[in-house]
């Protein structure tokens, strides 16, 4: 349950949705270790907040399915990820810990995206090719490109996965990035969440269409939609696109439709925007409890199986907040540190 | 008059002349049903409609863009910037268009837009929800600059700037919005552009500076008054035109003068007023131009360092003693 | 022939497909007459600058089929135009004169557009309604949104017509300006001239698709492809497309294919990057060769007429120039005017 | 050794660099079949081939902000910006992300991109097209820049920008391009980033400047020494960091400062200069510290406005004079 290259299939069940897709048995149950654990890191960093003890979270709360299924077809430590701030799930499933992501809501020296210098949810890690986000929205589009770029001149057989939400859409460096990425047929996979809402801007205030996908052909590659709140759906579509950039096809543009039921941040109160049946409709279409459902189903699932996972997962989120609490600030005369290559 | 908060006085402001002139409007990310994420705008939506109050697409140069255009065809357009770290994109709109089209036509186009946006360290924001900015846009000819630190101020300076013909960069502390209190007067006024004012007098040391650290640097005087040293605080509020005429009379009565800004030193603003003083009052200083800034780094989220980068009391405390008995 | 409203049909040939466009004989005439007038200003600047007499000029010389023939479709002072470097044609439609354009190639105090301050090819007149644009690319299409937008809060029957190049399309700016203008559903009609090349850059190198008007859908508008160097057909779409944003309907996209046949600005060598091959076959598609020859054909030119246009309108270009030469430039005092209100 | 123009030198130092390491890649608008509309990239296309010679979409934030992914993933991207006035669409992508990656990863990523961009009034450029941009990158923590005035430093320099391991603007006066010659030597060699260069000593006034000013502050050197006034220049070659201690050493022997600079005055580098000198040098100072610079307008297309606007030995000078009989 620590991988997500094994993919291949083992003892699958005959005709199951997942066999057909090529995964084992034991990989959707990880995958549904990932989603529950998304979902404990998500809940403990908004305790904290509560406690007082953080002064800042950003939630994935609904938006695990795009993020688990997605993730799992990348091939973790070969292709490059660019996470957006709210893809604790993509960052857990390529290898960052729970443990990393306390750190960082600690705001710790040993947090590894940052050292405590960027507020939490802004992923990173060299050794895993997750790279560096920050939190302007939509400047890592024309960087996927240049990531890509860069496997493109070197010949590397790596996909860059860039992620952001529907407003990200809006911005000119979306446009810049796509379009950089299309004209040179780059191993990119664009990946959209689109959960409807730019904070309290609805979709159609950012734009006058019903499906970002069809944006896609303005740039000469495919647009796929998909339910993000459906695992493996988002599985498939993922893993099509890391084919077809691998084929040197060019990019794939992934619209997954789904929906954020926590506020946008800590700092928001999405009542003022938004009815609470609208959330409340949403919270009935989780992405977990369907994806449990779905295990239950196939009998990879019961009752006990699921008790173990959930307590497995909250011992680690404990011991991972226990951890980074203990764990120091950065010290004060490092300030100037990091500025420059030699400060 | 009645207390009010600054970001109160922000917000009257902006009805008020919404209500004055049917020509202003407001654009932005979460303006309207929303209200704003720091709730500037809150109840314009309810009281001036869709049409007045308009929830943008996340696209700052766009947002700046077509307040531009509308400003060509007869509006005064308020354009928000949810933060003042997301400006940047917004760059290009503002210094080669908003800023130049007067020149740039002879005075045939002129672009009477408000940009406001929140800046400002000190409230656990991080890299990118703590950036002063303004010094990035104290090199543009044509634009106006303000940044208020009262209530009083920040609406008579708000009001000054929708009503002015030329564009202006209209930067509020985000930790004096409900922080810093003050009266406000029950009938309409207006502060106007480009004349600092003397938030406290004295006679030992000029200490030049505006935003929060007037706050600071007030606090630090209060503290200096039982070692004899009076501070005399010159709170610029507008930082483009620049008030040298009100600077230069505190600098020639104390002939001392320490620049005080939150912003990283390098290239910051106070460097001008500096530059300014070393050249004009030559003769007239009797220390070192001081300045007391932040450090050159991003603006680091950990508490830790974040309590090392904003300049504070004890530093201007510090610097003060010295230049006292320079 | 001094303006663009007269469309009313006028003894018009039966049966002509200007006609049939409600185009009156006397109209279509005008037209061609405009076509000569913006070659010939254009031929002038080059001829000045080859003396040495101005320093920079950049050419509307290919483009005027889609220049002049969506200029007529405009209303004069009252539907807002932001013309680009390039349209020397919409602004002599639109009412700028040689000698505007002149003065502003001598860069003389008397210029309108900006009194010498501005390179040329910087029209602008408010009393026109000809919108100051700028030098870098791209900025006017958000601008254009704000245009229109301050006329639908006024609720003025205006239309804001932006011009812009294919270059145009690949910066953040025109996604922005074009996806505000979608969602307000703006009176607001994009036309890009889509001549192939942005300085040395061809399209494919530009963007990954055939059709630019392909990228209208994404922003939930129609995009209409014309052939630029058919007056009347540039004509229609830009009228269907201002009776489209009159209605309500909201913004158009015309992608108009044309061609630069001379250097990009007088700073240009286009051989460094272009075969000759592909200059002489766009010459032969001359905009301005294929109107005579349909006006030839519905009886409305012959040799004499065209010769007397020709000889008009090359006497007010001399005149322009004479005037343009004589009149002073910026005095050295007024340099900081200008630069705020009360400067 | 051969005699080179200033284009020349920047042309070679890409070349050598890219023939040195496969990780250089030049991206742009026109650099590749067409090799820039200064020529700069002459000969690269045929040389390294489309992959390592890019024609970009017209999109300098694009631009920009893929320079920066390729660097992430082991690239050394030059991106040419066509003239430094198309460079603020990408102001966002040089500051907030370029320049603060390091910072906020605690150095886990770096991002050694160089951004070229012509820069400079003085060439009949009109507004956009003349533009200084470099005091609105100046107050970027995290960034260096660099803006070189001979063949030998922009050769030199260029070739240290590309192998710095952090992200560099280097500005390039367009006017020197083809009017400035010098030796360069036939060897590999750099220029040492952070490093300025006296040009010419003295020991009356101090001239601090940068770019093209330092020519024409060498000219009016020259018509001064009859008057026996002696000017030393320091050319500081690096503005960002600033070489402080050059600064000083030559101000503490002439005891008189001119800082000159092209851009226009408020907000200009060369104020940093002034803050400094009046803070750190006051006892060494015997005048006020004088700055020479262009207007605060935009940059006028008018040839009669132009030549008020850029400054020249004429204003040199005068200031000169004044100051050394104060
Ligand atoms: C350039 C920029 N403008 C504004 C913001 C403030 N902001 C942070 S997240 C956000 C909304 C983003 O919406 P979306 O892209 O749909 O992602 P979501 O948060 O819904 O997942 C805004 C406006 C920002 N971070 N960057
Ligand atoms: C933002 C910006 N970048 C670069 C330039 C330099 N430049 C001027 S015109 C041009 C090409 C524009 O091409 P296109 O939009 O196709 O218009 P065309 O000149 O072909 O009519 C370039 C790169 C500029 N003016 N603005
Ligand atoms: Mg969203
Ligand atoms: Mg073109």
């Amino acid at each position: 349950m620590d991988s997500a290259e094994e993919t291949a299939v083992v003892e699958s069940h005959q005709n199951s949705r997942h066999a057909e897709l090529g995964l084992s048995d034991e990989t959707v149950v990880e995958m549904y270790y990932r989603l529950v654990q998304a979902r404990t890191v998500d809940e403990k960093m908004w305790t904290l907040h509560r406690q007082g003890k953080i002064h800042f979270i950003i939630s994935c709360r609904g938006q695990e399915g795009i993020q688990i299924g997605s993730a799992f077809a990348l091939r973790r430590g070969e292709d490059f990820v660019m996470p957006y701030y709210r893809d604790t799930g993509v960052a857990l499933v390529l290898g960052m810990t729970p443990r990393d992501l306390m750190l960082s809501v600690f705001a710790r020296e040993a947090d590894p995206a940052s050292g405590g210098r960027q507020m939490p949810g802004h992923f990173g890690y060299p050794r895993l090719r997750i790279i560096t986000g920050s939190s302007p929205v939509a400047t890592q589009l024309p960087q996927a490109a240049g990531v890509a770029l860069a496997s493109k001149i070197k010949g590397e057989a790596a996909v860059t996965a860039v992620y952001f939400g529907d407003g990200a859409t809006s911005k000119g460096d979306w446009h810049e990035g796509l379009n950089f990425a299309g004209i040179h047929k780059l191993p990119v996979v664009f990946i959209c969440e689109n959960n409807g809402y730019a904070i309290s801007v609805p979709q159609n205030k950012q734009m006058a269409i019903r499906d970002i996908a069809d944006r896609a052909a303005g740039y000469g590659f495919p647009g796929i939609i998909v339910d993000g709140n459906d695992v493996l759906a988002s599985y498939t579509v993922t893993k099509q696109a890391v084919q077809r950039a691998l084929k040197g096809d060019g990019p794939t543009f992934i619209e997954a439709k789904t929906f954020r039921v926590a506020p946008h941040s800590s700092d928001d109160d999405d009542r003022r925007y938004r009815s609470r049946e609208e959330v409340e409709e949403w919270k009935r279409r989780d992405p977990i409890e369907r994806f449990k459902r779905y295990l239950e189903e196939v009998n990879l699932l019961d009752d006990s199986l699921d008790q173990r996972i959930r307590e497995m997962v909250l011992e680690e989120v404990n011991e991972a907040v226990d951890f980074a609490e203990k764990s120091p600030l950065p010290s004060r005369e490092d300030l100037m540190k990091y500025v420059y290559y030699n400060s | 008059m009645a207390e009010k908060t600054v970001i109160e006085a922000i917000r009257e402001a902006m009805a008020e002349e919404m209500r004055r002139d049917s020509s202003v409007i407001v654009l932005g990310e979460d303006v309207g049903v929303h209200g704003g994420v720091f709730r500037a705008t809150d109840g314009l939506y309810k009281e001036f409609g869709p049409n007045r109050v308009i929830d943008t697409p996340l696209a700052e140069s766009g947002i700046v863009g077509t307040a531009i255009g509308a400003s060509f065809n007869g509006m005064r357009p308020i354009a928000e910037i949810q933060f003042a770290d997301y400006i940047h994109p917004a760059m290009d709109q503002i210094m080669n268009e908003a800023a130049k089209v007067r020149f740039r036509t002879k005075g045939a186009f002129s672009c009477p837009i408000v940009v406001r946006a929140p800046y400002g360290a000190g409230i656990h924001g991080g890299i990118y929800h703590s950036q002063s900015v303004e010094a990035l846009f104290y090199h543009i000819p044509g634009l106006k600059i303000i940044t208020p630190c009262t209530p009083y101020d920040a609406k008579g300076l708000l009001k000054a700037a929708i009503r002015d013909e030329d564009p202006v960069l209209y930067l509020e502390h985000k930790k004096t919005y409900r922080r810093i209190k003050g009266e406000i007067p029950e009938q309409d006024y207006t502060v106007p552009i480009g004349v600092a004012d003397i938030k406290r007098e004295g006679d030992t040391i000029s200490v030049v500076t505006y935003g929060m650290m007037v706050h600071v640097a007030l606090g630090a005087a209060e503290k200096l008054v039982q070692e004899g040293i009076s501070l005399e605080i010159v709170d610029l509020r507008t930082i483009l035109p620049l008030d040298t005429e009100t600077v230069k009379r505190s600098v020639k009565k104390t002939n001392k003068v320490i620049v005080l800004y939150e912003d990283t030193r390098t290239g910051g603003v106070g460097a001008e007023i500096s530059a300014i003083l070393a050249e004009d009052l030559f003769d007239h200083l009797d220390g070192p131009i001081v300045r007391i800034t932040a450090p050159d780094t991003p603006v680091p989220y950990a508490p830790t360092l974040e309590e090392v980068f904003v300049p504070n009391e004890q530093h201007i405390i510090e610097a003060a003693r010295k230049l006292a008995h320079y």
